[in-house]
C-alpha cells in the first residue's frame, strides 16, 4: 500500500459540490415543500383561487428581489443538490465513468441555473 | 490485495435490494427525481411569464393535469422525506455546542421542522395577500 | 523451512508485548542503532486478551498515597511470597508508565480541573487505580496498539502462531513459527526473545478468559527447562457471569455495589471482613473492597451452607448496584450495564446481577530474575505469563495492567541493549530443532489416532475445577494430577479432522491444549505440594488450612520432564523489606502494621 | 433446549471449490449466542469449520460475520433473536480467506494510514496533559471502536471502492483530531482530503446502524467533510 504518494494525496474538489449540495438540501428541505404544496397543489387543484397567481400579480412576485431569491432556493440550490445526488446514484449503481458523469450532473445543474437566471434578468428588465 | 487463494465476490449493480436500509437510502437519494420534475415545471412557468398572458395561462392549465398534480404530489411527499432524513443528518454532521455541552439531536430536529412550519406561514401569507 | 534473521523478537501483541516492543524501539533510536524488531501474535494485537481488562491500573498518585502504602498493600495482598525487591522497583515506576500512557493518548477518566481521577480498588488501602470508565484495558491495549504504529521498525507478524523457542547452549537463538493464513513454517532467528503470551485461564471451566490465553509461552519456557514459579496460585475473580464467566469488573464494588446472598444479607460479615460498610459508603479493606481470594471463599462457603440463590444451572450471589442510581450507573459503569443486559437479559439499574467466581488470574509463570530475563539467556518474559515476582500468593486488582507497563518496558530496554553484544548463535542444533517442529506439525495432521481435542479439553477443564479450586484438598489434587498424566498420553493419540493448511484453528487449538496439559500438570503438582494455606491457594486438609511460614515462605519451582512426570522444588523468597505479618483485612486488620 | 438449523457459508480454497452453504443442527436456548452456535458446531458436528473468535464478550472485536446480510458480533448476537431462517455468511466487502475467515490486511492499512496517534511534540515529559471532561467528551465516543470492522461490511461505498479509508479509519483520525491533547491535524488532513478520504461516503448511515459500540462513525466521517472543507477554504485564502 503506498497511501502516500504525492498522486494519491491529492485533494479532491468535492467540498465545492459538497458545499452545494448541502446548501441545496437544506432549501429543499425548508423552502420546496411550501413551494410545491402552493404552486403545485393547492393552486392547481383550486384550493387557492388562481387569482393568487394571475399574470400580473406573479410578474410582480418573481421579477423582483424576493423573486430572485425564490429562484435561487427553490431553483438552483435544490438542482446542484439534485445533481450531486444523480452523480453519487449513478456511481452507486455502476453506470457510467466517474469523471463524465460529474460534467453531465453539474454541467446541466449549471446551465439550467443559468437560463432561470437569464429569464428573470430578462422579465426584471 | 486479495490473495489469489481467496474469494472475493464483486458487490453487483443490484446491492441495494439485499437489505431493506439500502433501500430506504436509495429511496432518499431518489427524492431528488421528483424534484427535478418540479423544478422543470417551475422553469417552464417562468418562461412562459416572459411570453405573455396566454402562455402563463397555459402553464396554469399544465398544472392541473391530473398526471402533473400526481407527480408534483409525489414531489411533495419526497420533499417531506427528504426533510426528515436531512435534518437527522444535520445535528450528527454539525452537533452544535452550547456551554460545553452538545445540543441534543431531538432539539435541533424540531428546530429544523419549526423552520419548515415558518415557511409555510410564510406562503400562506404571500399567496393569501390580497385576495 | 525459511529462515530469517531478526535481532529482537516479541511474543504477543497484548498490552506487555506492545509496550516491550515500543521500549525495544525508543531504546533503539536514543542510540542511534539499527535494529530489526519482530512482534508476533495468534491473534490481531488489539484482540489480546487485554482488551477486556474494565477495572484500572494502580499506581501511587494523590498526596495521601505513598509509595511505602502501595508496597505494603502488594506484599500483603501477596501473603509475603512476592519479591520484595521487585515489588520495590515497580511501585517506584508504576506511575511514570501511566503518565506515558496518558501522553500516548490513553483517555483516562479525569476530574474537573482536567487531572486524572483515581478509584478505589480490593485490597488497595487508598484510591490510586487509575481507569478509563470500565474500560481500561480495551484503551490502553488501543493506545499502544495505536501508538505502536509509529514506529516503522517495529515489523508485526500479525496471526502468527509460535510453536516453540529455538535455544542453543542456554542461549535463546529464535523462534519457529507458523503462519496462521498459509500453515508455512518459518524460524525467525534472534538475538533476545520476549515472551508476553499471557495468563493461562482456560485451564479452568469457568473463567473470566478469552479462548486464547491457553499459556502457550509458559509451556514453551518450561519444557526448555525454565521453572514455572507459583503456579499453585490462581486466582478466582469473585464476579463472573453465570454461564459463560464474563467477568463483572470489581470496580463496581468499588463504586459501592454490595454482595447478597438469596436471603439479602451482607454474608461478608461472617468472613473476616467485617463490620458492615453503611450503603454507599465503601472503605477499603471491608466487606465487599476486601481481596479477591477471601471473596471467592466466602462464595464457596455460603454455597456449602446452601444460602446461594440458583441462576439457570449455576449457584450464585448477587451484586446490588441498585442504590447506585441510573444516571450514575450509565455514567461509571456503562459497560457493565450493556454485558448484563446482553449476556443475562438482566438491567442492573433495576436487579441485582447474579454473580459467581471465576478463574480469573494465572499468578506464576516463566521465573525470571528482577530484570524479567529467565535462566536462558537472551529471554525474556513479561506480562502474566512472567513470575517476575510482584503478585506472590495473590494478585491485587489493577496491579496486573500496570505491571505490563512496567516490566514490559523494562524488558524490552533489555533485549536491545543485549543485541549489540552478542552474535546469532550458530548452532547446526538450531536446524534439527526447526525440523523437529515440522515433524510433529506434520505427524499432527497425519495421525489417524481416535482422540479429539474436544473431549481432552473437556475433561481438563473440568477436572482442574475440581480438583485446583477456590478450596483444594489431597485426594481431588492427586486425581487430577493422574487425569493429566491420562490427558498427557492420550494426547498423543490425537486425530485432526481439519487437514488444511490455510487458517487450521482446530490445528491450533490442538496445539494450545498440548500447551495447557503441560501447564495443568505444574500447576496441580505445585498445588499438592504447598502444604499450607496461603493466599490464593486455600487448603481442606487437616492441619494446612493455616499458612506455614516455617516450611512453606517459599517460591515453588516446577521443572519440565520430558521422560516422566514434572519436577518441583522450592526457592527462598526475598523479605528483606518487610518480614511477613498475618493477612487481615477488616476491623480485624486495624490494628495489624502492614 | 430446541434445536434451530442454521446455514454457514462454507469455502474451502485448498479444495478449489467455489463457496457453498451448510446446514446444521444446533441445540439453543436463551442465552445461545451466534458464537455459541458455531462452537458447537465447531466441536460436535464438523470441526474443520473456520471463524475467528477470542473474549466472547463483545470487546475484543474478532468475531464479526453476517447474520441474514446484516453485519454482527457473533458472541453478542444470539438465536433467541432470529425467528426465521438463520443464514452466516463471512463479512462482506472483504476477500474471504476460508470460510467465515476474511482477510483484514485493507482494514488495518487503512487504519495506519490515518497516523492514529497522538502527534504533540511537546516531548516526553514527567507529567499527564490536562484535559476536562467536556474536552473529553468531544471525542470519547469516537475513541470506542474496537476494530471489529463490521462498518466496512455495512458500508457500500467501501463496498464499491476498496480504497475508500472507510468509516473506522475515518473516525480514528477525527477522534484524534477532536483531542484537546493533539496537535496532529494538519498532518492527518490530506489524507481525510482526499477523494477516497472522507469524500467517498454518502451518508448511508448503515456503518453506525451496526457498530455494536455505538461509536456512530457516520458522524465521525462526516464531521470529517466539514473539517475538509475548512480545510481547503484556509487553504485558498493562505495562498
Ligand atoms: C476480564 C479481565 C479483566 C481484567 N481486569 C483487570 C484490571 O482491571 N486491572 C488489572 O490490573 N488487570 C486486569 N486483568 C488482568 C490483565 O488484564 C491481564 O493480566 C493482562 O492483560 C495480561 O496481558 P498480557 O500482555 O500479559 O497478555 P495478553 O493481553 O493476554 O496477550 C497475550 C498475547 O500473546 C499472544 N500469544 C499467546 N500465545 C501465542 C502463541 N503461541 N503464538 C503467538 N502469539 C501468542 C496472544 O495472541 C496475545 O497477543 C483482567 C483480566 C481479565 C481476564
Ligand atoms: S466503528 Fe464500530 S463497527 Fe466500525 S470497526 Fe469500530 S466498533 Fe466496529
Ligand atoms: S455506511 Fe459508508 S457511506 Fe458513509 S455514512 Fe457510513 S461510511
Ligand atoms: S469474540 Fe471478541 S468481540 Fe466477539
Amino acid at each position: 500500500m503506498s497511501n502516500n504518494t504525492s498522486d494519491k494525496m491529492k485533494r479532491s474538489d468535492e467540498p465545492i459540490w459538497w458545499g452545494l449540495f448541502s446548501a441545496g438540501g437544506v432549501c429543499f428541505a425548508v423552502f420546496v415543500p411550501a413551494a410545491i404544496l402552493f404552486i403545485a397543489l393547492l393552486i392547481p387543484a383550486g384550493i387557492i383561487s388562481t387569482g393568487a397567481v394571475s399574470f400580473e400579480r406573479a410578474q410582480s412576485m418573481v421579477f423582483s428581489l424576493p423573486g430572485l431569491i425564490f429562484i435561487g432556493v427553490v431553483i438552483c440550490l435544490p438542482l446542484f443538490h439534485a445533481a450531486h445526488r444523480i452523480r453519487h446514484g449513478l456511481h452507486d449503481l455502476k453506470l457510467g465513468k466517474e469523471r463524465q458523469n460529474k460534467i453531465v450532473t453539474y454541467g446541466c445543474a449549471a446551465l439550467i441555473s443559468a437560463l432561470a437566471l437569464v429569464g428573470f434578468v430578462i422579465g426584471a428588465l | 490485495m486479495a490473495k489469489p487463494t481467496s474469494y472475493f465476490p464483486e458487490l453487483k449493480r443490484d446491492w441495494w435490494l439485499k437489505h431493506s436500509y439500502f433501500k430506504k437510502y436509495m429511496a432518499r437519494e431518489a427524492t431528488v427525481l421528483p424534484l427535478v420534475f418540479f423544478v422543470a415545471c417551475l422553469l417552464a412557468g417562468l418562461y412562459s411569464l416572459l411570453q405573455g398572458m396566454e402562455s402563463w395561462q397555459g402553464w396554469l392549465q399544465f398544472m392541473q393535469h391530473p398526471m402533473v398534480i400526481a407527480l408534483n404530489a409525489l414531489a411533495f411527499i419526497a420533499s417531506l422525506f427528504h426533510a426528515w432524513t436531512f435534518f437527522q443528518l444535520f445535528p450528527r454532521v454539525m452537533p452544535l455546542r452550547v456551554a460545553g455541552r452538545t445540543l441534543p439531536p431531538n432539539l435541533m430536529v424540531l428546530g429544523q421542522w419549526l423552520g419548515v412550519v415558518a415557511v409555510m406561514v410564510l406562503a400562506t401569507w404571500i399567496f393569501l395577500r390580497g385576495l | 523451512m525459511q529462515e530469517r534473521h531478526i535481532d529482537i523478537v516479541i511474543v504477543g501483541g497484548g498490552g506487555a508485548g506492545l509496550r516491550a516492543a515500543i521500549a525495544a524501539a525508543e531504546s533503539a533510536r536514543k542510540e542511534n542503532r539499527e535494529q530489526r524488531i519482530v512482534m508476533l501474535s495468534k491473534v490481531y494485537p488489539m484482540r489480546s486478551h487485554t482488551v477486556a481488562a474494565e477495572g484500572g491500573a494502580a499506581a501511587v498518585t494523590s498526596a495521601e498515597d505513598s509509595l511505602q502504602a502501595h508496597f505494603d498493600d502488594t506484599v500483603a495482598g501477596g501473603d509475603w511470597l512476592a519479591e520484595q525487591g521487585v515489588v520495590d522497583y515497580f511501585i517506584r515506576h508504576a506511575h511514570q508508565e501511566l503518565v506515558q500512557m496518558e501522553r500516548w493518548g490513553c483517555p483516562w477518566s479525569r476530574k474537573s480541573d482536567g487531572s486524572v481521577q483515581v478509584r478505589r480498588f480490593g485490597g488497595m488501602k487508598t484510591a490510586r487505580t487509575w481507569f478509563a470508565a470500565d474500560k481500561t484495558g480495551f484503551h490502553m491495549l488501543h493506545t499502544l496498539f495505536q501508538t505502536s504504529l509509529k514506529y516503522p521498525e517495529i515489523e508485526r507478524l500479525d496471526e502468527y502462531f509460535v510453536l516453540d523457542i529455538a535455544v542453543a547452549d542456554g542461549t535463546v537463538a529464535g523462534v519457529m513459527v507458523l503462519e496462521i493464513a498459509t500453515g508455512e513454517l518459518t524460524l525467525l532467528r534472534a538475538k533476545s526473545v520476549i515472551l508476553a503470551t499471557g495468563g493461562a485461564g482456560r485451564l479452568f471451566r469457568f473463567n473470566t478468559n478469552a479462548g486464547i490465553v491457553t499459556g502457550d509461552g509458559m509451556a514453551m519456557a518450561f519444557r526448555h527447562g525454565v521453572a514455572l514459579r507459583d503456579m499453585e496460585f490462581v486466582q478466582y475473580h469473585p464476579t463472573g457471569l453465570p454461564g459463560s464467566g464474563v467477568l463483572i469488573t470489581e470496580a463496581c464494588r468499588g463504586e459501592g455495589g454490595i454482595l447478597v446472598n438469596k436471603n439479602g444479607y451482607r454474608y461478608l460479615q461472617d468472613y473476616g471482613l467485617g463490620p458492615e460498610t453503611p450503603l454507599g459508603q465503601p472503605q477499603n479493606k471491608y466487606m465487599e473492597l476486601g481481596p479477591r481470594d477471601k471473596l471467592s471463599q466466602a462464595f464457596w462457603q455460603e454455597q456449602q451452607a446452601g444460602r446461594t440463590g440458583k441462576f439457570g444451572d449455576s449457584d450464585v450471589v448477587y451484586l446490588d448496584l441498585r442504590h447506585l442510581g441510573k444516571e450514575y450507573l450509565h455514567e461509571r459503569l456503562p459497560f457493565i450495564c450493556e454485558l448484563a443486559n446482553v449476556f443475562i437479559n438482566v438491567d442492573p439499574v433495576k436487579e441485582p446481577i447474579p454473580i459467581r467466581p471465576a478463574v480469573h488470574y494465572t499468578m506464576g509463570g516463566i521465573e525470571t530474575d528482577a530484570h524479567c530475563e529467565t535462566r536462558i539467556k537472551g529471554l525474556y518474559a513479561a506480562g502474566e505469563c512472567a513470575s517476575v515476582g510482584l503478585h506472590g500468593a495473590n494478585r491485587l486488582g489493577s496491579n496486573s495492567l500496570s505491571e505490563l507497563l512496567v516490566f514490559g518496558r523494562l524488558a524490552g530496554e533489555q533485549a536491545s541493549q543485549r543485541v549489540p553484544t552478542v552474535p546469532f548463535t550458530n548452532s547446526r542444533d538450531l536446524k534439527e530443532q526447526a525440523q523437529a517442529q515440522k515433524t510433529r506439525i506434520t505427524q499432527l495432521y497425519d495421525a489417524e489416532g481416535e482422540e479429539s481435542w474436544v473431549e481432552l479439553k473437556r475433561e481438563l477443564v473440568l477436572s482442574m475445577e475440581t480438583g485446583c479450586g477456590i478450596y483444594r484438598e489431597a485426594k481431588g489434587m492427586q486425581a487430577t494430577l493422574e487425569k493429566i498424566h491420562e490427558l498427557q498420553a492420550r494426547y498423543r493419540n490425537i486425530r485432526l479432522q481439519d487437514k488444511s493448511r490455510a487458517y487450521n484453528t482446530e490445528l491450533m487449538q490442538c496445539l494450545e491444549l498440548g500447551y495447557s496439559l503441560d501447564i495443568a500438570e505444574a500447576t496441580c503438582l505445585g498445588a499438592l505440594e504447598r502444604k499450607e494455606s496461603r493466599g490464593a491457594h486455600k487448603r481442606l486438609d487437616d492441619g494446612l488450612q493455616q499458612r506455614d511460614d516455617a516450611n512453606y515462605l517459599k517460591h515453588s519451582q516446577v521443572f519440565f520432564n520430558a521422560e516422566g512426570p514434572a519436577r518441583l522444588c522450592w526457592q527462598e523468597v526475598d523479605t528483606h523489606l518487610s518480614a511477613p505479618a498475618e493477612r487481615a483485612y477488616g476491623d480485624a486488620g486495624k490494628g495489624v502494621k502492614q | 433446549m430446541t434445536i434451530k438449523q442454521i446455514s454457514i457459508q462454507r469455502y474451502l480454497p485448498e479444495q478449489g471449490s467455489a463457496p457453498y452453504w451448510q446446514e446444521f443442527d444446533v441445540p439453543f436456548d436463551d442465552s445461545t449466542s451466534i458464537l455459541d452456535a458455531l462452537n458447537y458446531v465447531k466441536e460436535e458436528l464438523d470441526g474443520s469449520l473456520s471463524y475467528r473468535w477470542s473474549c466472547r464478550m463483545a470487546i475484543c472485536g474478532s468475531c464479526g460475520v453476517m447474520v441474514n446480510n446484516t453485519p454482527k458480533l457473533g458472541c453478542n448476537s444470539f438465536l433467541r433473536e432470529y425467528q426465521g431462517p438463520v443464514k452466516i455468511a463471512p463479512l462482506a466487502h472483504f476477500p474471504v480467506e476460508k470460510d467465515l475467515i476474511i482477510d483484514m490486511t485493507l482494514f488495518l492499512d487503512h487504519l495506519a494510514a490515518v497516523q492514529p496517534y497522538l502527534i504533540n511534540d511537546s516531548g516526553e515529559g514527567s507529567d499527564t496533559f490536562k484535559q476536562t471532561p467536556a474536552q473529553m467528551e468531544k471525542y470519547k465516543q469516537f475513541s470506542g471502536c474496537i476494530n471489529c470492522g463490521l462498518c466496512y461490511s455495512a458500508c457500500p461505498q467501501f463496498g464499491l471502492n476498496p480504497e475508500f479509508l472507510g468509516p473506522a479509519a475515518l473516525t480514528l483520525a477525527h477522534r484524534y483530531n477532536l483531542d484537546s491533547r493533539d496537535q496532529g491535524k494538519k498532518q492527518r488532513m490530506p489524507q481525510m482530503n482526499r477523494e477516497e478520504g472522507v469524500w467517498s461516503c454518502t451518508f448511508v448511515g448503515f456503518c453506525s446502524e451496526v457498530c455494536p459500540k455505538n461509536v456512530d462513525p457516520a458522524a465521525a466521517v462526516n464531521q470529517g467533510k466539514v473539517e475538509s472543507a475548512k480545510d481547503m477554504l484556509i487553504g485558498i485564502f493562505k495562498s
